[in-house]
Formats: structure tokens, C-alpha cells, sequence
């Protein structure tokens, strides 16, 4: 149980630091320009760009599915 | 076990328990054990259960029962054809097919969905393509707490092997393997796990695992205020800093990488997982992970739910070992929940930035039920402390640490 | 054949005869019958239709054909291969792949879509997800006119066991049940009964079904004017409640409860239903319900009639005993129809609440093609008077009742 | 044939009876605030949610379905 | 190997080559090379490679390996097993599966979408549905420049035989035909081919089509420069006629009837092709073209692309063949660019209506971005004069080129 | 290979005549009445529908896909 639980501490150590050998790289020599949206705190764990709909587009995209369903079986 | 069936469909659509999961196999289970129907056995089974007693007689002539006691007793030959070679498999085959017998629906299913070991690994390729890592990049330290509430998982090996030692419960190693995964939170990694290390406990793993997951929001907050001051639960953390695309779509590629040296037998699950996420963070698959996300998880669901609830028969769920791994399902995730709880404590004590000990609760994966239970917990202590985003770096970091547990128990077990 | 194939795609895309099955099948039934092309055959029939002497000489080698009179001809050995026990048919199959044959792809699609029963069952499923039984749940007497438009197809089966035993007909009696559950007006359960219990002539079946099943607003509309009265077609009836959402979730269960405890040999096609009508209402799983109306009941459909297209074949398909099933499916309809009508004439002349007898024909199911055909003769004589949503409570019990006369058959017939 | 007309009969008799109980015990002990729409006469075999969307929505959504299909191959 | 699973993840998602399906392909080249993990073997492989002395043994018992220098070495087992007759593999998966071993999952992958032949017809059956055959339509002699691009395809087959016979390379002659089909820019139609001709070359013959395929835009226009005159490459084409929803339905069936009496052989490709325009164009079946042209496409890539991938193995992949694959897939493009635009130019020359030369190009097919090319070379010498829609007549028109060249290949070579 | 790619060209040249002979035929004696829109230069690979949706419209859409995609796992 001891070397198991080993194993996957030091995986996941040995995850951590690549990944922040990976940022470091990626933010000090291939840095993109900002085009991502940030990760806010209260936020969605989902893509952000479906946030700011508004319930009545919401309603009628729903209706739509619906109405789809109807055709034929 | 009829019952059974009717209390998890009514636990998933009334208190809306896992309902994706428990809708299917609560039904799956209703239909495996209607008597006479026969769903869920294989051809020869069924022709076994229903045959006359000449064509019980052909059978044993073609099966190794000569061992047996009562050599044409159906019991008997049904064991024998399950133990039974491959080519005396197929004469069975032959006979039950010759006397007009088919495989059931719901065996059909399980052996397409399950024993060939497809539809958990096709679901973890859609929750890969469902999880973000950002807040983890953000904050990769998180991966601590994912691997310290994996702690419950190999604590409950070592309680199902004591139980099995002093002869409480009778589990095989690998039995007790698959029931610890049952603390990883996490349904894909548990199914799959069974079907490779405990097929016949397969029913009540999932089955627990589902159910503890959506047990969440009542086990894990009383250990977390037990475990926490409120000077610990009014921590509020550093804003998460911006990821960029290139290091989402470089972090599943680290992790595959590091898969493949490390640990290949966490390689179906984690490569399966990457790859999803590489799907989605890639940018130029975007019809793909659509698809991922939604026709073909949706899809798998179906069929990995009735397979699962095939496996709810009554000589092999009403048993006091079901009981046994209930009660070490619910320990396991306590185990977790606490672990994650304390070590978030420790390396809010060693390090630099503060982090808050509530979201080392959402390590135990569960996404994304554990980090809402986290934000819940928090805002009670602090109406404007918003952990959220914060615990889905340890939610999903639980999702790995499960998978490569799930990966050390089945190169130690398994094989 | 390949002209049949054509006349069904004409008359789907043309007239609009149910498309989405009759397009593919027509396509399966044309790619079907290309000559050497060997799409429907398994790769043991093509390598013995198109291998050379030396070749056929091996099959004769190694299947029993000795009892034949031309041990190497053609037809011998194909026969020789089919009734083989499995492990011959094996070593058939290592002769056939060693010499570069391979399944053909509607032989696959056949193998995996209806030889295994499951397709026919996924898309039960998916029109149990689109069923919405509310209309029935306000009204449940209406169950007595869907029970009562099964008629047709007992009467049907005891139709071709007559022609049978006069010598006009060859049929057996597995094959009477088959052609009969044509009357019951639904595709998925009349491919099901005939992948269970008639194989051969399931093209010839499904394509009456179909075919039926567009004509309805022909073949209703005279038998029903025929046995109602002026008056009676104008009958207003009461406004239908509300139905509260957990009888909608509760009604299913209650079904499979039902076919449980009466009538297990129904609970694969009625258990599938009654899953696609829960994942439907019980709100909780809006996901599954959606895939299992949509991306998987397409599939399936498009899979399942390109391998019933496959069934259409020169050799079983024309023949008199074609023309025996298209003449006896009508007569089912007729039947049904007329059963149905005066059934609810029945029922209004005893029963407190008026019924109007128009919508007693929607019981043959054709849903919601019978529906309407209901409501468009009620507008005729009444154009104020709107019968279709009292149609649907019928219709569905249609398609309830056929599936449980579908079990009666396989339970009495089969096994 | 007799036997079998009977059978089902006889089981969709029992599904009445069963059914009307049902519909009964829920609506005495369990009824629920009535949030279900109404099933009039002159509607559609489907859910009723989409019955009020107008045309160009629909036209909208169609042609946005269209769109999407031009995405590669 | 793994290091080129990279490589083409990294073209994929930087250069945007052909993602959709080389992600999944490069995906699954790395999934199969993680060593130890052994995801693209069968269960006797796996069970080969990582069994004990005693295991070999038995293997060596059952399979017949007497023939082999060191008959319990691990190639020569595997040797003996992928050889053996049907019944001895069957014996072989006995004992690996008693000795707790498993399919891969790639191997499962493999087995089920590409060793059966299905995926690439089910993507052609998708790509059908996404044709639209107006432009072709309205201009038929545009079939000519398709038919004319194939050339490459036959000038490489022919080139392999050479190299072959002169001994630089080691092509068989039905290895020649599967490489010669990288020519005919259409990946579903290469799969197909290679996995019916040249199973063990399926991995370097599918990554060199798609590869080129990406590559289009880089090696087409110098040769379209190269062969045009100024004068030619500025010529304005009439307006295409408005082609009639008649004509697009009645299109696939022609083709389907001249394939049913010409080319059988072709008949899965052409057939699933037709079958899938005839889908989107009938009118009545939009459910089941939505469908094809998304969640059934976009799954059964996933799944051919991670299957695609597995191929890509050490011992099979990195050999001088591969670089000669590669050397003559480029080839075959040159060639058949460069024919498209020399038949079209003669075309010009001898036919009373004007034919733009660059337009010929894009018979090779590589839809669409071989007529997005013809277009961006006709801007670049006319700013005024577009030529996407004129392209897009024999771009279709080459991939029933390349479908019916590769009928003609399966029908002289296979079989 | 002379026969290979006599075989390709003789079979699309069979497909030409068929398919001028086809056009004709409808032409002449089923014509419809013109529904179907132009096959206009300068277009799209698809049914031209979808041309005119604003981007608007598109891009609701495509939040609407990213909403649904939300719903749990
Ligand atoms: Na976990
Ligand atoms: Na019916
Ligand atoms: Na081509």
C-alpha cells in the first residue's frame, strides 16, 4: 500500500514539475498574445464563451431542439 | 433485486442522485432480473436455465462436469461452461444456437460495452474532452491534493485485505483492489478497474461509486468542518493567473509522456483522457470534440448503464460482501475527503500563498459535485469568498491521481 | 430485385413513403444484388461462388456434404455451410480468409445490426423517447381500442396456417406469427418478430410493414366511413385532463412491472421502450433522452435498413409466398382497422363518455400516421371537431398492443 | 389464436386497471403543483414547448444547422 | 516512433494538416508505442510478449511452430500465430485469455473499424452526404479532368513495380497498387484500399495521404504555373446552368447503376458514397443526412484515425519502404496535377466552350482545397475571375476517379 | 496499367453520357418548376441556404452549442 501510494505521489510531483517547467518555457520563449479568456474566480468550469447569453436566445435554441425532435421517427 | 433496481431510479430522479448513471443501470438492473426473460445471460446460459432435460444431457456430454457431484445439474453446467476452454465453449455454443437459444440483450451489451474494456475508456475520453485545466495550470501545486485524497483508495485495500485476513469478508487481493477505486470518485476509472481485476463485483462497485458520488454533498462537509478552523475556512486565495492555449494543448501531451514512462498500465485510461482534452484544447478538432462531448458519451452512457445494472443479480449482490463494500466505499471517501483536507492544511503552512483547506475536499475528484461542496462550505464561512474555480484545479488533479492509482493497483494486481 | 429496389426508393421519395426507412432499405436491397459484388454474403459464400475448382474442392473437404447428391456443387456446399455445426463453420471460415475473402459490408451490418436483435431494439428505445403517452394517461380506456386492432394480426396468423394446410401457401407456423405481426402496423417489432422467428422471409415482412404502414391514409379512410355512421363521426369528445408529470414517470414502470409479472417474452422490446420513454419524462436525463431520439436512433436506423435492404434477394424474395405476405399483411390491416372501429362503437354505446368511433382505427398504431388519418375523416364530417390528440391515446396503446401480441407470439411459437 | 388475442386483451385490461390506480394514488396523496401544460385537442404528438416559435427563428436555426455542416470533412 | 506521433500532432495543430484526422492518427501512433502498455497488440501478443518461459512453452505446444529455427522464441511465436489456421488461434486466445490477457485497445479499434472494412465506408458514406454534385452537374465533361488526374496513380504503381524489379525497393505488386492510391488524394478510399491490399503498409500509405493532401497548396500550383500560359490562366468560364433538385437525385443512382454493371468491385466504396448524397439530395431524409455528415462521421473518425494510428509501429513504419512510400505518393500528385491541367488545356483547345486550364488540377480530388488552390492561382493572374464553383465540378468528379481506380485495382489485384 | 486507366476514363466517359442524357431527359420531359437556387459562382461547397445568416445569429448559435455542452458529464 506504501509503494502504491508512493507511486502516485511521486507521479503527480513529477507532473508538477514538468508543468511548471512547461509554463515557464512556454511563458518565456513561445508566449502568445492574450487571446484566451481568463480564468476567473465564480466562473464555470466550461469554455466562458457561452456566458453571457440571454435566457430568451437560450428558450428559442431549446424550442428549436424540440421542434426538431417532432420530425418524423 | 427488482427492488433494488426501483430504489436507485428513484433515488436518481427524485433526489437526483447521478441520474445519467442510475437511470440506466437502476433499469438495467429491473430488466436483468425479470424471470423468464433471460436478458442477461449468454445463449448456452439460457439454454442451460430453460433447456429440457435431453438438452441438459448433450450439454454435459459436451462439458468437463465429469468433476461435478451431480453432473447434470444446471448449476454444474453452468460452471462448467464458464470455466470451460474456448473450443468446448463453442461447442456449447453450437448446441444452444442449434436448439434455438440467443444471447440476451443486456449480455450482449455488457460483452460489446464492458468485458472488452471500450465504453469506460470511450466515457473518459468525453469527460477529458468536458475538463478544463485551467485553474490546475494555474496553480499546478493543486496536483498535491488530487494524489492526497487518493489516500482513501489504498487505505481501503489495506481495510479489505485485514477484513478478508480475520475472516470477516472474503476478498481476493484483487477484489479489494477494485473495491478500494470505488474512494477514487470516480465512475469510467472504477468500472473499468473492475472489469479487469473483479468482474463478478463489478454490479456493486459501481453501484457504490455512484452513489457515494453523489453522496458528496453529505459526507465530505462535516469532515471538512471537523478538520478546519473558520480562521482556515476564511482563507482567500490569490486570483488564478491567465493559461494560455499553447499550455492547454501542451499539458495533456506532458502527462501522456510522462504516462508512457512511467506507469503504462494507467495508459488506456490516461491516454484515452488526454486525448479528449487534446481534442478539445487543440482547436482545430472542434467537431470532433463536440462529438465526444455529446453523441458518443451519450451513447456510451446508455449502454455502459444497462451493461452495469446486467451485473445486478441476486446471487452476487444480495450478499453480506456487498455490504462490505459499501461500508468500505464510504470509508474510503471519508479517508479521502480528510486527507485531502489535512495535507491542503500543510502546504498552506509550508508554502508562500495562502491556500484555503477546503478545496483539498474536491481532490477526491467527483467533478465538479466536491468543488462546489468546497465554494458551498467556503461561502458559509465567508458569503464573499468565492473557492469555486479555485477547487476545480484539485477536482480535476483527483481525476488523474484516481486514474494512476487505478494504473499502480492493475500493474501490482493485475497481469 | 434491383427494380424492386428502385420502385422503393421512387415510392419513398416520390410518395413520401416512410423515407427514412424506405430509402435505405431500397439502397441495401439494390447494393444487394449487384452481381459479384458478394456485398450480402459472408466471406465463406463468396469464396464458394467465386473460387475456382481446386478451391470448392477444399470446402467439400471439410463440410459435411456427403448426403448431397453433387457433393461440389454450388448450392451444396452453401448449404452444407449453413446448417454446420459451429466448429466446421470455423474451419470454412479459415479456408475462406486464407483465400483473400471477406465478409461482405451489408453482411456485416446484417451480422452486427439484426442477427443480434439489438437494432430493432435501440430504435424502440428512441421512439419510446419520442412517445409521449400523456393523451393515453388522460384517457386509459383507450388501451381496449389498441388491444383491439391487434385482432388483425391473430386473425393473419391464423390466415396463413389456413392457406397453409390447404396447400396454397407453404408457410410454417413460426412463419404465420411473423407475416401476422405485419397487421400490427410497426416496423421495429415486425423486424424483431422476423429476425426471431422467420430469418428468411424478413425482407419480404419489413417491406410489407413499411409499405403498409405509408398506405394508411388510403387503406383507413374507406373501412372506417364503412362502419360508422354519419352521427357517430361527429361526436364531440370531453376535453382531456392534465396528466401531472409523475404519472408520466410512474406509467412506464408500471408497464414493465406488467410485462415482468404477465409476459417476459415482451420484455425486450417493451423494456427498451419503456426505458426511452423514461430517460424522456422522469426530466433528469435530458441528454440520453435527446441522443437516443437523435444521433442513435439515425444510426441505427440507417444500419438497420441498409441490412434489411440486404435481405431483398432474387432467390427468397420473388416468389408466391411474397405475394401470400403482401396479400395477408393487408388483410391484417383491414382487420385491425375494422376491429378497432367497432370496438370504440362498442365502447360508446356502453361507456358514460362519448367516443367517437374514428379514433378506434388509430389502435392499429402507425403512429402518428393513423392519428391523423382519424382526425382528417373527423374534420370531413364535423371540420369544428379536432380528434387527434384523442387519436394519440389509441395510437400509442398500439404500439403497446402490438408488442405484447408480439411476445405472445414468440413465447407461444419460439423457444 | 383465441389464446393469444386473449393474452392481450387480458394484459392491456390489466394495464387499464393498473394505470387508473395509479393515476388515482397520485393525484390523492401525491399530487404535485400543476406545472405540466395542458394536452389540448389540435396539438402535436411531442412535448409542447415548441409550439409557439415563430418561423424565422426557425428558418435561423435551420440555416445555422446548414452552416455548421460546411465545417470540413 | 513516438517521436513522429509528435510530428504529426504538431503539423496537425500548428500547420493545421488535416486535423480531423491526423490528431487522432498521431495520437494513437504514440498510444501504441508506449512500451510495456501494449494497446495495439491481440491478447496473444501481449500475452507472448510479457508471459513467462512457462506461457512460451505452451504456446509453443499448441501453435505450429516446429518449422521455426528457435521455435519458442518470441517472433517466431507470434510468426506461427498470425499463420496459423483459424481453429489453432483459436486454441492460442485460449490460453492467453486463462493467463488473464487482453485485446489491446487499439487492436480492438483496429479490428472492428478498419479489419472489417466498415469506417472507410462509413466516412464515404458521410463525405457523400456532404458532396454536392451541382457543379458537376451542370458541366458533366468536367468528369474528364477527374478522370484524367488519376493518372498518377497508375504512372506510380507502375514506377513501384520498376523500382521493385530493378531491386531498390521490395514491393509486391498488390503493395504497388495500395502506395499508387496515396495518388488519388482521397483518404477514405487509400484506407480502404491498403487495408484490402497491403494491410502492413496501411499506416505509412494513410499518414502519406493525408500528409499530402495538407500539402496541396505547396505542391500544386508551381506545376499548374509551370504548364499554363499567362493568357490560359486568365480565361473566363460561363456561368454554371441552375442544376434541378431532379437531376441531383436521379445523379447517384446513374453512378450506382454503371458501378452495378462495370466495376463491381467498386461497388462498397461508390455504393456507400451514392447512398450518402442520395441521403442529403432525396429530400425526405434530412434526419439521416444530419446525422452521417456529424455525430456518425465524426465518431467513426475518431476511432479510424486512433486505428490509423496504431499501424504506425517501430519495425513495419521505419524502413526504407516507408521513405519509398513517401517518395512515390509525391509523385503520384505531381503527376496528376500536372495530367488535369494538360487534359484540360487540350479540352480548351478542342471543345467549343472556354475550359480555365487550372481548374484541371483539381481532379485529383482532395476536396476542397484542391479547388480552393485552382482559385487562388486564377486571382493571382485575374483579380475578377473566380473559379472556385468551375473547380469544384471535377474535384468531385476525382474523387469518383479515385474510387473507380480504386475498384479497377481491387479487381485486377485482390481477389 | 494501360488497362487500369483505360477502365477509369472509359467509365467516366460512360458516366458523361449517361449523366448529359439524364439532364436532358428531366429537362425536356420532367422539368420542374425552378425551387432550387443557383449553383452561382463564387459560393460554397454546400446547400446554399445558409448563405445569408448573420454573424449574430452564428455566433448565438455557436454559444447556445457551448451552453449545452455544460450539462454535467
Ligand atoms: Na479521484
Ligand atoms: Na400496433
Ligand atoms: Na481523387
Amino acid at each position: 500500500m506504501l509503494y502504491g501510494m508512493g507511486t502516485v505521489v511521486l507521479f503527480l510531483a513529477a507532473l508538477v514539475i514538468a508543468t511548471m517547467a512547461m509554463s515557464a518555457v512556454i511563458g518565456n520563449y513561445f508566449a502568445q498574445p492574450q487571446r484566451v479568456e481568463p480564468v476567473a474566480s465564480g466562473g464555470q468550469a466550461s469554455t466562458g464563451s457561452a456566458r453571457h447569453i440571454d435566457p430568451t436566445t437560450l428558450s428559442v435554441i431549446t424550442a428549436a431542439i424540440h421542434q426538431h425532435r417532432k420530425r418524423g421517427r | 433485486m427488482i427492488i433494488i433496481g426501483f430504489i436507485l431510479l428513484f433515488l436518481a430522479i427524485r433526489n437526483g442522485f447521478e441520474p445519467l448513471l442510475l437511470v440506466p443501470i437502476g433499469f438495467g438492473g429491473i430488466l436483468a432480473n425479470i424471470p423468464g426473460a433471460g436478458l442477461a445471460y449468454s445463449a448456452v446460459e439460457n439454454a442451460i436455465y430453460s433447456g429440457d432435460a435431453a438438452l441438459l444431457r448433450e450439454f454435459a456430454s459436451v462439458l468437463p462436469v465429469a468433476l461435478s457431484a451431480e453432473p447434470d445439474s444446471v448449476k454444474g453446467l453452468i460452471g462448467a461452461y464458464k470455466s470451460a476452454a474456448l473450443p468446448l465453449q463453442i461447442a456449447a455454443e453450437t448446441l444452444a444456437e442449434q436448439a434455438g437459444f440467443r444471447d440476451g440483450m443486456l449480455y450482449t451489451f455488457y460483452k460489446v460495452a464492458i468485458a472488452s474494456g471500450i465504453a469506460p475508456l470511450v466515457i473518459f475520453m468525453g469527460v477529458g474532452a468536458m475538463t478544463d485545466f485551467g485553474p490546475l495550470l494555474a496553480n499546478p501545486k493543486t496536483l498535491f491534493l488530487g494524489a492526497a485524497a487518493q489516500f482513501g483508495i489504498f487505505a481501503t485495500v489495506l481495510g479489505a485485505v485485514l477484513l478478508s485476513s480475520i475472516g470477516l469478508m472474503d476478498f481476493s487481493l484483487s477484489d479489494a483492489a477494485a473495491i478500494g477505486i470505488i474512494g477514487g470518485a470516480d465512475g469510467p476509472t472504477a468500472i473499468y478497474v473492475a472489469s479487469l481485476l473483479a468482474p463478478e463485483l463489478l454490479g456493486a462497485i459501481a453501484v457504490a461509486a455512484y452513489s457515494y458520488m453523489a453522496l458528496v454533498p453529505l459526507i465530505q462537509p462535516p469532515i471538512m468542518r471537523a478538520l478546519t478552523t473558520d480562521a482556515e475556512r476564511k482563507i482567500v486565495m490569490v486570483q488564478l493567473r491567465r493559461v494560455s492555449q499553447r499550455e492547454r494543448i501542451v499539458f495533456p501531451l506532458i502527462l501522456l509522456i510522462l504516462v508512457a514512462l512511467l506507469l503504462p498500465a494507467a495508459a488506456p485510461l490516461l491516454g484515452m483522457f488526454c486525448f479528449g482534452n487534446l481534442l478539445k484544447e487543440c482547436g482545430v478538432t472542434e467537431r470532433l470534440s463536440f462529438t465526444a462531448q455529446n453523441a458518443l458519451i451519450n451513447i456510451t452512457t446508455i449502454f455502459l448503464g444497462l451493461s452495469v445494472g446486467s451485473q445486478l443479480v441476486a446471487d452476487t449482490f444480495l450478499d453480506v460482501e456487498t455490504l462490505g463494500i459499501l461500508a468500505l466505499g464510504i470509508v474510503a471517501f471519508a479517508i479521502g475527503t480528510a486527507s485531502g483536507v489535512l495535507i491542503a492544511k500543510m502546504m498552506n503552512r509550508l508554502g508562500s500563498t495562502p491556500i484555503n483547506p477546503l478545496i483539498g475536499s474536491a481532490g477526491v475528484s467527483a467533478v465538479p459535485m466536491a468543488a462546489r461542496v468546497s465554494n458551498r462550505v467556503g461561502l458559509e464561512a465567508d458569503p464573499h469568498n468565492f473557492l469555486l474555480m479555485h477547487a476545480m484545479g484539485p477536482n480535476v488533479a483527483g481525476v488523474i491521481g484516481s486514474a494512476v492509482a487505478a494504473g499502480v493497483m492493475i500493474s501490482l494486481v493485475g497481469g
